[in-house]
């Protein structure tokens, strides 16, 4: 068996991979108008869609309303982040805390933020603030629940090792709980990424604040399923690319765990 | 000066068992006895109708769902939830497996998966409506492409992050790909599964009612959403504090299942705790 | 080449104008408000008006109460709801009314498989509102009522007006009630037109009213009245048959309608004269059929300006 | 024993791992053949690659380059006949299985009756001492009972090659010497071959018909020494021969060049 | 040497572990003390208890019940002064950072200046010569290499008890000797206490100037031996006295009494 180091272009094939999966996507997609499994009417075509992507991309109206979407979608998710990392690492070292807090926990987590809408209406008005509180509520819970999975997921041994050479609590906690936590942040971040996305549009659509959001429901009550469905693949579109940027940072970030390091091998 | 410890040596097991149960209900209704304290002497100072003090929502709450509002409303809305979880996890941990496994179905499928988590379930309703008519299925299924997200994502994440050490125990022993999964990558990813379930069943709860906010005529999720267009706000807050109520229920239910699951991941963390 | 389809029209001379923020549903029968905006009356009356497309009265009324808001232009369900809640919502002014006669501005339309073709038929069968609760399906129960059907056994689900063609080509509904520009499109598909159950119920009921807040109107009487005089204004230039292009054109410039249908779509009437005794009317009926289990005190309620 | 078979041919292999730090040549250049039915000891200085070749051998890693034969064949993958204990026993045993559930999980897959799997998972945990111990998790033991537990688990398993990297290093003298005893009568009793690697030149000498030396990194075979003691062998009368002194003193010195570089390859 | 302090004092001690299936008594009533600036080997059948000791002494586990009083005080919590090698050292490394980080991580919270902890540092982890590997992280070092990581880690903390579970388990015989000799000139010329567990008989000979020799289960000390050979001692010539072979067996002769259980409590 003579086998020689081959260091093979893995992120090409990757991304080959990645853009083969999408296109099989579309092309069924493509198919199903086609054949007529459902009437074009109500699914366009994707080559339609793809026509009316490319105006308006060239519509500097577009680029603006993206950037309202974003800019609540990014605030929100930076506020539900923080606050969900600095109170689940309390809560979730704090054993007192963690059984205090857990039923007011599994009591809010499940209250859908769409049913709050009128009340952050009521406090905020018909303004951003009012759909960042619901993005913030919403992605919250994402981080805080793995936050506390991972902050409880730290290692007998190296716990003990911190605690016999009298690390002090701030570097307890950067040097052995964060990096422990981190693999479980990382998935809650795209997970909440993912949520808050999903409620900066859906607040603009109820809401009726400027962004994607308010396209889509405009484009909806007009009956226009080309433009409806072309800003629903923007909205995945902006999901692809968030999740690429994590997917980035995580590597960068947890090259140590077994998941990325688990790759190189073999 | 000496550290004779014998008097907190032992637990004793029998007259322990009491005292523990009291402060299990201690500690998990302190908070919220606390916060309703709280609430109540807020809302009487206020005036603003949309905060109702709890006194009023607790007498909406008897009024709107003690009696034929539990069975019309409420249960088919459970029903639909527990289907739903059900299909989350099995899916999730099936799909998460597979995708975990094996590096090129990843490759080939995030982008997809990542596109479609991106889409929000009210634009999807219309055409899940279409393709599954207004049946339960179709609120079924809406409350799968919700919850299935965290299941997936922690299980991927799990499976791909067990052990090099464990996993060339298992491909030295020859252990088949069955017997791989179920004593190796299942109950190594376990842990993360579990921290997924648990966020798909909150998930599952905001679908549900997302799912009977839009075309529906009847449910919880429709009866909040009616409340709300009414301005019936103690009822609504009512049908919130049930919301509530029911994903402590479930949170509880899980709390049991996952001690069971991870009955030695728990018992490697207690160890050393002295 | 870019383009910039928000670009708005430059010079716009708001100095001394008052700012006010008026609600209002991202639908055609808004075109009103824009084109009078356009034409300058709320300016000529010191008014500068940001219309807000908040989705339905359930989230205007509360932005009305936390003074986000000014005003709202919303169905008359929405503030008898408030009134029973008491939150001191008052109509001030009607905005756009259903039709007397004639073709009406919405209407229930039963697909051709279902072999529905008078009201009284749509008993037990499955019939689409926008929202459940409201003058639609209040009406529509009336209407079958009065054609002999038994109006309990009609099962009522809600469907957003832009689904419905699809649903009920799929067969997932046997009939919906719809505004325009759906009705003109399911007829010319072959779908049945039953009835106008506005027409049918309450000629002439108000389908849209301005809607201000008692405290508003306590506080701010000087804003109420040019407000008032401003829409009155609107109104009558909408209402009038020679600015029916600058309305349609108001439709093209604010909605993303395919331009055709924004030529053809039916507008509403446009008036500032409420007529008291349908919307009493409207109340009775729900009423009836316990979707209202009390009357508003239409003497708090409404306020004609 | 010229007319066994060769087991293993080991040709110019050669490892180098890959990563983000620079690449590391674990593994220069090792040649060697063992026959069916050999007893092979393998000593060399910490980090020399010892656990890297045994890994190559059995098909868990992919060589750089080089030829690895079992039986004639490339080995491509882990092969059924062969069972490894790894010199991270901790981390090789499933915490979420007992004792009992750990020595038994290889032999799910083997056709035998429920009462021969009993027997054998039985024998084994007791051959190593942990008959008490056997419904206990891996959590729940000290690390030289956790070794134990790896290695029952491996006698279990009936191999017809065993692979043992450096087994008993954490358990006690008395009980290292009653393993290695074990050791030597599945090899004398079942005809198991076994490759051994040690840190303990005695166990080497006293364990091995050969000993391999390896030298320090880039690794060669830097001896290849036939151990000629009698077949039967005692703790005590063994390592009283002359000749088992000198040969361990012939190690050690080996040991000592291989670690200091000074041995020079052929 | 009476004049020197207790550094020390164990009475009665005793740990049970409570779980789920039946508590496990793993230190029966063990009592001794040790004077400041000792070395004291700790040898005893595998599972009886060491490690758990150990634990007890660092302030890592509470006993059950009886006494440990470090420097006249009860040991309520792991000491600053006190540095502890785990027999578990893969586990004990943290794998996000890299030798050199996991090196220095304990001397963060000590006042040092940044070329002084530099120096530290490079000089521990040169004197278990993992020069070559400071950026490596640790999981892709080889097991002895590890080991000699979380050695290094100890010694540059500078404690001034420094306790070690088995710390040379997995290094080579030459390795081993440099070590066992890095140990004793830390303790001769820093005057460093060492509490020293190892199953290598010679070794606990070699380093310690008293052996506490364990009992199997249910633990007591079963002899405290002192070994009364000269300070100065040196791998050739000490290991070659006849007394040192005398105090071997004798130790070893412990060993197999209390593996068979038959020496009888005091
Ligand atoms: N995953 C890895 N990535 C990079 N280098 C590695 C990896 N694993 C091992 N190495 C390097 O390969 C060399 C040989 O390692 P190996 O574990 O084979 O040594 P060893 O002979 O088993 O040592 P020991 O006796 O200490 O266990 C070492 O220098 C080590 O740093
Ligand atoms: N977490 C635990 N839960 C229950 N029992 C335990 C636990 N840790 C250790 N034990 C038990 O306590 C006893 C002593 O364990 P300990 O680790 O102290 O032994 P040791 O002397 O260090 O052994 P070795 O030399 O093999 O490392 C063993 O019987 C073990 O099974
Ligand atoms: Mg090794
Ligand atoms: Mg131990």
């Amino acid at each position: 068996m003579h086998v020689f180091s081959i260091r093979r272009p893995r992120s090409l094939r990757k991304v080959m991979l990645g853009v083969a999966g999408l296109t099989g996507f579309l092309v069924v997609w493509q198919l199903v108008p086609t054949l007529g499994l459902i009437n074009s009417q109500y699914l366009p075509y994707v080559t339609d869609i793809f026509a009316r992507l490319a105006e308006e991309f060239r519509d500097l109206a577009f680029w603006r309303r993206l950037g309202h979407t974003m800019t609540s979608w990014a605030i929100g998710l930076a506020v539900a982040t923080a606050a969900a990392v600095v109170l689940g690492t309390i809560v979730g070292l704090v054993p007192f805390l963690r059984r205090a807090t857990h039923t007011v926990v599994e009591f809010l987590r499940p209250i859908p933020s769409v049913a709050l809408i009128p009340l952050a209406v009521l406090l905020f008005g018909i303004q951003m603030q009012a759909a960042l509180l619901i993005i913030i509520y919403a992605s919250f819970w994402q981080v805080f629940v793995q936050v506390i999975y991972g902050v409880a997921d730290v290692d007998a041994v190296a716990r003990d090792t911190a605690r016999s050479f009298g690390l002090t609590r701030r570097e307890r906690l950067s040097y052995l709980v964060l990096p422990t936590a981190l693999p479980y942040l990382m998935t809650g971040v795209r997970l909440a990424a993912a949520v808050a996305l999903i409620l900066a549009i859906t607040a603009e659509m109820v809401i009726g604040n400027p962004g994607l959001g308010r396209m889509i429901e405009l484009s909806r009550s007009a009956g226009d399923s080309v433009g409806l469905y072309a800003f629903v693949v923007v909205t995945g579109l902006l999901g692809l690319l968030v999740n690429i940027v994590f997917r980035f940072i995580e590597r960068r970030s947890l090259s140590w765990h077994q998941s990325v390091r688990g790759e190189e091998v073999l | 000066m000496s550290a004779h410890t014998d008097r907190i040596a032992r637990r004793s097991r029998g007259g322990g068992l009491g005292r523990r149960v009291a402060a299990g209900f201690l500690y998990s209704l302190g908070l919220p006895f606390l916060l309703l304290v709280i609430w109540g002497l807020a809302s009487s100072s206020s005036t603003n109708r949309f905060f109702p003090g709890p006194l009023t929502i607790l007498e909406a709450f008897r009024e709107t769902w003690i009696g034929p509002a539990f069975v019309d409303d409420v249960l088919p809305s459970l029903y639909r939830l527990a289907l739903g979880i059900a299909a989350s996890i099995v899916i999730g941990i099936a799909a998460g497996t597979l995708i975990g496994l094996f590096r090129p179905l990843r490759e080939l499928l995030e982008p997809l998966l990542e596109f479609f988590r991106a889409i929000p379930p009210p634009v999807l309703i219309p055409v899940v409506m279409l393709l599954l008519g207004i049946t339960d299925t179709m609120k079924v299924v809406v409350i799968v492409s919700g919850a299935v997200w965290p299941i997936l994502l922690n299980t991927i994440d799990g499976v791909r992050a067990t052990d090099s050490v464990m996993s060339e125990t298992a491909d030295s022993f020859q252990i088949t790909w069955w017997e791989r999964l179920r004593f190796l990558v299942l109950p190594a990813a376990s842990p993360r599964i579990m921290t997924g379930v648990r966020q798909g069943l909150s998930v599952a709860l905001i679908l549900m009612v997302i799912s009977e906010m839009f075309a529906s005529s009847a449910g919880l999720g429709y009866r909040i959403a009616y409340f709300q267009r009414n301005y019936l706000i103690a009822e609504m807050w009512s049908g919130i504090l049930l919301l509530g109520l029911v994903g402590v229920l479930l949170a509880a239910t899980f709390g049991v299942v996952e001690r069971r699951v991870l009955r030695w991941y728990h018992g490697i963390r207690e160890v050393n705790r002295a | 080449g870019c383009t910039d389809s928000d670009a708005t029209p430059s010079g716009e001379n708001s100095g001394e104008l008052r700012q006010v923020r008026v609600a209002a549903l991202p639908i055609t029968e808004t075109a009103a408000l824009w084109g009078g905006m356009k034409a300058g009356i709320f300016e000529k009356h010191g008014l500068a008006v940001e219309v807000l497309p908040a989705q339905g009265g359930a989230l205007a009324i509360p932005a009305l109460i936390n003074g986000d808001i000014d005003f709202a232009i919303g169905q008359p369900f929405g503030p008898f709801r408030a009134d029973l809640q008491d939150l001191g919502v008052v109509i001030i002014g009607n905005y756009a009314s259903s039709y007397a006669e004639g073709d009406d501005i919405n209407a229930v339309v039963a697909s051709a498989k279902s072999g529905i073709t008078r009201p009284a038929e749509l008993a037990g069968k499955r019939v689409s509102v926008n929202s459940l609760g409201a003058a639609g399906d209040v009406t529509i129960m009336a209407a079958v009522e009065k054609d002999g059907g038994d109006p309990t056994t009609i099962k009522f689900v809600e469907v957003a007006f832009p689904d419905v063609p699809a649903q009920l080509e799929a067969d997932n509904i046997d009939a919906a009630w719809v505004p325009e520009p759906f009705v003109t499109q399911l007829r010319s598909r072959g779908d049945t037109f039953i009835v106008a159950p506005y027409q049918a119920v309450a000629p002439g009921l108000a389908t849209l009213t301005a809607i201000a807040t008692k405290e508003q109107m306590d506080s701010d009487a000087e804003l109420i009245a040019d407000f008032t005089a401003a829409m009155k204004e609107t109104l009558e230039w909408a209402q009038d048959s020679a600015n029916e292009t600058a309305v349609r054109q108001a439709i093209k410039d604010n909605l993303e309608l395919p331009e055709p249908v924004a030529d053809s779509v039916k507008l509403p009437r446009f008036g500032w004269e409420l007529d008291r005794a349908s919307l009493e009317s409207l109340a009775t009926l729900a009423g009836k059929y316990k979707v209202l289990d009390q009357q508003p005190n239409f003497d708090r309620l409404i306020q004609q300006q | 024993m010229p007319d066994r078979s060769t087991l293993l041919r080991v040709e110019h292999l050669r490892k180098v791992y890959e990563s983000a730090n620079g690449d590391v040549e674990a593994i220069g250049d090792i040649s060697f053949t063992m026959r069916s039915g050999e007893l092979v000891c393998i000593v060399g200085p910490s980090g020399c690659g010892k656990t890297t070749l045994l890994k190559c051998l059995a098909g868990l890693l992919r060589p750089t380059s080089g030829l690895v034969e079992m039986d004639g064949q490339p080995v491509t993958g882990p092969s059924p006949a062969m069972a490894v204990v790894f010199q991270e026993y901790g981390r090789s045993l499933y915490p979420w299985l007992t004792v009992r559930g750990n020595v038994e999980l290889p032999l799910r897959h083997k056709r035998l009756s429920r009462q021969e799997r009993d027997k054998l998972v039985t024998d084994a945990i007791e051959a190593v001492g942990l008959a008490h111990a056997a419904r206990s998790h891996p959590w729940q033991l000290s690390g030289g009972m956790q070794q134990r537990v790896a290695i029952a688990r491996a006698i279990a398993y009936q191999p017809e090659v065993l692979i043992m990297d450096e087994p008993f290093a954490a358990v006690d003298a008395q009980t290292r010497a009653d393993l290695e005893d074990l050791v030597r009568e599945l090899h004398r009793t079942r005809k198991i071959s076994v490759l051994f690697v040690t840190h303990d030149i005695d166990e080497s000498v006293y364990l091995g018909e050969r000993v391999l030396v390896l030298s320090a990194s880039p690794t060669w075979v830097q001896e290849d020494l036939a151990v000629d003691l009698p077949p039967e062998r005692d703790q005590i009368t063994t390592r009283a021969l002359p000749r088992f002194t000198e040969l361990r003193t012939h190690v050690y010195d080996q040991i000592q060049r291989a670690k200091r570089g000074q041995a020079v390859a052929p």
